[in-house]
């Protein structure tokens, strides 16, 4: 359980639990040593997917989640009526399209099939990013949230394959081209920003990355102080050099993202 | 977000019948490459037909091998085989290659605990006949386990259901990857219960299936 | 034909070696049929194993038709063995084929043509009196039928030489009797070698030519069922024999004697061959002023030769019973009897 | 006491019925040794298995002790179970267990303390002659050696009633015999009842009180061994006797008759108790002017009782043989043989 | 990014513990469940010990819904059960919950393929020695079909030794986890074989030791 009894003794260590999905590890590890100094001691908790780490948060099997898009996090709180919020930004990861055969996604020729993540959480990033490189047409309305059958308009008459966000770089012999998560795409080798032949827009807000807590807990002390931790400059600095300047560290107040 | 309903029950088909077609193509291939497996496992251990050490150890260890290795490494392990094979590594054809690779080394185990419950004495009795080992295998360890053997492939064939939710992975669909894409993923529980419900239909009809198959067998 | 060379069988157990079978040496003739008997645990089923390998020899050697097996090629051995047929004591049935299939199953196996299986296995079933029953498990048989069908599968392929592991200790004298003659005429017909173990010693009389007893591995005594019979001299063979051909005076006979407190001059007559076709009590009875009493006795046939012992009292004066024992000693075997042991 | 009231089992199979037991009616008392005989699948194992509910019946009832176990709660029927011992034709033993823990068993079951189960597990071993093998396992047996662990089993625990299914069908004579008397010795001082089913006659001879021939599922004779030996009624009855008590006059002796062309005023002189004690033939030889010659026949005892059969040859003149016939007949029975059937 | 190769051999390690012990316990509690569950299948069906057509219904009904839902939706579903028995849904030891329910029914239906192997008639002697239900369970049917339930537990060990690298989803750890997190979604090669090497060794210890224990329980 939790186990942070709030800010009695301040020399004591306090433990915290930070639930993760695969990435972005590295850049908890440094944080990690960062939190040891001030006497907090955070424990890492690895999940294999984009469900469990909000339930467990809310549950109170942990204490913090840092691994989703603040537009996830809305949508599956609401959907789940769970009492969560976030307490920082962390990054944009922007997610890409790849080709192994084609240099720009003009090329891509009628009737191709696309790979793209099939995770609720990155279906509809996919969608859009899709649109926004002029492959399909949404509707007006759509705040990504949706699947396949959300497309209006195809005039490609591309088919559409939906796979495990890890397995779409490994599908790129197979299809005309992958839309990769940027995790994904730097574990795989690529650099995103050089490789991708189409790459979401920068300040693509609702992808912005945030770190979550219960609602009830956002102004405790030791969870403020780690991320006062993450949005210092050692720590962007170290995410650009790890991840090669594809993980972009986007620090800005909590407002700007709607909170 | 809210299903439609119109695309909910052709949706529902179409991941039935990608269920049955991933079981069903993995059962048979599996089987076919289980079922000898599991007699040489069985022909060669020591005290066997034809034992052979080395043979027992190296076919013992390879399946061994392919059964300690998790389903998802396998399944990336062999995407240019499962490529070569089906022209594709995504699709419910490319689920079924890592499924027989992953099952058919199970069933090689299932079948060779039914072989060794077959009665030395009749071995022995077609061994005394003159029966080369190819004809005791194929008319008395067969016939003779087959019972047991039935009922071995009944739980391989539910596991096979179980796993084959797992092609969701390689876009394979099935009723499997709808209840988790749906109803872990999404949300979906109207979806999530369907599908369970037809899977628990599914495994529950493979099982009388099995059952009764195994009960005529044996009685006869 | 067979050869034992000083075969011995060793099992291990808990680090002690058990001779099952010790340095046993006997041939059986082509066309004979050779009876092994022995008690429980001797090291009979052990022995008939040992001819078609299905256990290897620790020591020595077995020879079928003058081949060591054990030398042989796996292909060849397979070839030798279709021509061994035999019957397991348990049966080894198998317990997912019907009847007809069980004793078509040596048929098929050499690719015999289903025509000709169907009608064999008809054949030999009709035979066994299972007709009716071709179509059903070995589940829905009883003990006697069970072995039936053992004994219709070894014959089907009308193998050289047959190996029965007590093959009629399930069935019922009629039945027994009607196998044991279906062997004779396939010996006859065909001189197929048959070895035989049996605990039966009506079987043993009824159809072999030759015995050996067993005991702890080793045979104790060998020879025709004449010598073994009419003259056993290993004790163990004496109990066999004694088990057909009654040897013993009840006590209830005895008693009656004793009642009547009549003499106590009793003889055992032994007739063999010839003398059993000569009225030599009668004769006894014209000549001599005694009376003779048939105690109790046996008179019977061995091989085609008859064979017989009549525990006698004689009845009379002592020095006319001297006489009379004399007087029959020059064509019969005479032997007092004392107390009530044979 | 086991009764059997007009009870029926049928078996189904393809549809049609088998009626495995038709309409069995007899009664088994306390401390009876009663036989079963009949042939292969005449449906003695299915009677056998009927008493302690292994089969239910699908007409009429089985009373054992007076109860029908049918009607009983199944702890009832297990407490009763608890006292009828069985020996299964086809052993039944439990192979992962040595030969002590399996005859231990039906001892433990019922929460007999461990020594006291030792002890009795070692005595009666010893009595079946197993000691040396009290730690093997059963695969590791003999044919008889598996069979007398089945009767140890089922000795175990003395029961009150004890279901023989050929329970010495894989014993040597020897072996059989000690059983035999064990069987005698428990019943003589228990009162225990057995019902045995047997083909062998030498066993029936021995041991049972009273026997039932079945056939086809239905008892087509019963009676003491006395009646049933010495006057067989039913064919299959002869039969069964015929193969200990020897009734065929063997082709040798036949043919050493007609070599010597000897008259053919043969006959068949049956000796019942007392007669058995006269000295018949050597009167008449004394009396008549014919000469007796025994060809063949056997003096036995059945139940007590001296008993037997002498075939004769009667040579001399026509008329004086009837002379003979006539006056024999007033102490022993006396039929003429034609041809060579008895 | 590489991975710190100070860190690799720890993390091995305790991604080895972390499944030695997921799989035992699973194991051990699974097998609690199953054995029972097994023969409840098998003396209840039709012919059976103590046939009894609605509990044998119910129970291979139930056995079936549990062996019809994918592994993850089943972790889901279970999660209050999970929590409420270890405390927490996440870690090791929340890991083991799910891995019980997910394997118990499918020892059920090993254990219960296993005893229909045991031969009638020593049940039937047992039966008429007035042995109670309970007797001929723990007495006959369990030592008779001992060694095929010891060679089908190997069975059921080594697939939850596969099943375990699904620990991920709950932040379980292992090294099936480990190959998935780091081979699969790292594209770590090294580790990934590693780990792999190390289940292979583990599965074939394990199938090595079943092998030797059934084989001594089925030669005695
Ligand atoms: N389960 C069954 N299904 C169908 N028929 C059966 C079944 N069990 C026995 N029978 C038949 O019932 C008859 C009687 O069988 P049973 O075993 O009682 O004979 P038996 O007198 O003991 O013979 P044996 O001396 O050969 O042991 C046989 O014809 C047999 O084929
Ligand atoms: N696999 C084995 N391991 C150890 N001892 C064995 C094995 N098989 C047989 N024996 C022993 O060898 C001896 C001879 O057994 P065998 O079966 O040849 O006896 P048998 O003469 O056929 O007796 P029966 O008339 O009782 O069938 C017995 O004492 C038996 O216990
Ligand atoms: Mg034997
Ligand atoms: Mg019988």
């Amino acid at each position: 359980g939790c186990s942070n009894e709030g800010d009695a003794a301040s020399e004591e260590t306090k433990k915290v639990k930070v639930g993760l999905n695969g990435s972005g590890v590295p850049i908890w590890e440094k944080i990690k040593e960062k939190a040891a100094e001030e006497n907090i001691e955070i424990e890492l908790v690895e999940f294999a997917d984009y469900v469990r780490p909000n339930m467990a948060l809310a549950d109170g099997d942990i204490d913090l989640n840092a691994f989703q898009t603040v537009s996830y996090f809305d949508s599956f709180i609401e959907e789940h009526d769970l009492d969560l919020a976030p307490i920082g930004t962390t990054l944009i990861a922007p997610m890409g399209v790849y080709s192994e055969k084609y240099e720009d996604v003009s090329n891509i020729p009628e009737g191709s099939s696309i790979a793209l993540p099939k995770e609720a959480t990155n279906m509809g990033r996919a969608l859009l990013l899709l649109e926004q490189s002029g492959l399909i047409g949404l509707p007006e309305d759509f705040d990504g949230n949706g699947d396949l059958s959300k497309i209006e308009d195809n005039p490609k008459n591309l088919t559409f394959e939906p796979i495990v966000a890890a397995q779409t770089p490994r599908v790129l012999p197979d299809v005309a081209a992958s839309i990769i998560n940027n995790g994904v795409a730097v574990e795989a080798g690529f650099v995103p920003v050089e490789d991708a032949i189409a790459i979401e827009d920068e300040t693509a807000q609702p992808y912005i990355n945030i770190i979550a807590a219960r609602a009830d807990e956002t102004d405790n002390e030791v969870y403020q102080t780690i991320v006062d931790l993450y949005q210092e400059e050692d720590v962007a600095n170290h995410i650009e050099e790890v991840y090669n300047q594809s993980l972009i560290p986007t620090f800005v107040p909590l407002e700007e993202i709607g909170w | 977000m809210q299903v439609n309903l119109m695309d909910f029950w052709p949706r529902i088909w179409e991941a039935t019948y990608q269920t049955l077609l991933m079981v069903g193509i993995s059962l048979l291939a599996a089987t076919l490459i289980g079922l000898p497996l599991g007699i040489i496992l069985v022909v060669t251990r020591q005290g066997g037909l034809l034992e052979n050490k080395p043979v027992f150890n190296a076919f013992s260890t390879v399946v061994n091998f392919f059964r300690s290795i998790p389903f998802i490494i396998l399944l990336v392990a062999i995407l240019p085989f499962t490529r070569f094979v089906v022209g594709s590594s995504i699709g419910t054809a490319a689920a079924v290659v890592p499924l027989v690779i992953f099952s058919a080394p199970y069933i090689a185990r299932l079948v060779e605990s039914s072989l060794l419950e077959v009665k030395p004495g009749v071995i022995e009795a077609a061994e005394a006949m003159g029966a080369s080992p190819w004809q005791i295998i194929r008319r008395v360890y067969i016939p003779e386990g087959l019972s047991s053997i039935v009922l071995n492939l009944t739980i391989a064939t539910i596991g096979l259901v179980g796993a084959s939710a797992m092609a969701g992975f390689v876009g394979g669909g099935g009723l499997g990857d709808l209840a988790i894409s749906y109803g872990y993923q999404r949300f979906e529980t109207d979806i999530m219960i369907a599908t369970v419900l037809l899977l628990v239909l599914i495994v529950q009809i493979t099982q009388t299936i099995g059952n009764f198959a195994s009960k005529k067998i044996r009685r006869q | 034909m067979i050869q034992f060379e000083k075969v011995s069988k060793v099992y291990q157990h808990n680090g002690n070696d058990l001779r099952a079978v010790d340095g046993v040496d006997f041939t059986v003739h082509k066309g004979e049929i050779f009876g092994v008997i022995g008690f429980s645990g001797a090291g009979k089923s052990t022995l008939i194993r040992l001819v078609n390998l299905l256990e290897r020899p620790t020591e020595g050697r077995v020879l079928v038709n003058g081949e060591d097996l054990t030398q042989l090629p796996k292909p060849d051995l397979r070839k030798v063995r279709k021509r061994i047929g035999m019957i397991f004591q348990h049966f080894n049935l198998l317990e997912s084929k019907t009847v007809h299939h069980n004793v078509a199953f040596p048929l098929s196996l050499s690719g015999t043509p289903k025509k000709e299986v169907d009608q064999r296995v008809n054949e030999i079933l009709e035979f066994v009196g299972l007709s009716d029953k071709a179509k059903q498990y070995p589940e829905e048989l009883s003990g006697g039928q069970k072995q039936r069908v053992g004994i219709a599968r070894a014959l089907a392929t009308s193998p050289d030489i047959l190996l029965c592991d007590e093959a009629t200790s399930a069935l019922d004298p009629e039945t027994t009797k009607s196998i044991l003659k279906l062997l004779q005429k396939v010996r006859d017909e065909y001189g197929i070698t048959i070895l035989m173990i049996t605990h039966e010693m009506n079987v043993v009389r009824e159809v072999c030519d030759r015995i050996a007893v067993m005991e702890s591995g080793k045979v104790i005594e060998k020879g025709s069922i004449f010598d073994l019979f009419s003259n056993p001299q290993h004790p163990t063979t004496q109990n066999f024999v004694r088990t057909v051909m009654e040897n013993d005076i009840p006590a209830s006979i005895l008693n009656g004697i004793e009642e009547r407190g009549a003499s106590r001059n009793i003889y055992r007559v032994t007739f063999v061959d010839e003398s059993a076709g000569q009225p030599v009590l009668s004769q006894v009875a014209k000549k001599f002023d005694v009376e003779v009493n048939v105690l109790f006795g046996q008179i019977t046939e061995l091989q085609g030769i008859p064979f017989g012992h009549l525990v006698v009292e004689l009845q009379g004066e002592d020095q006319e019973v001297l006489r009379v024992i004399n007087h029959i000693q020059q064509t019969v075997s005479v032997q007092e009897v004392t107390s009530n042991a044979g």
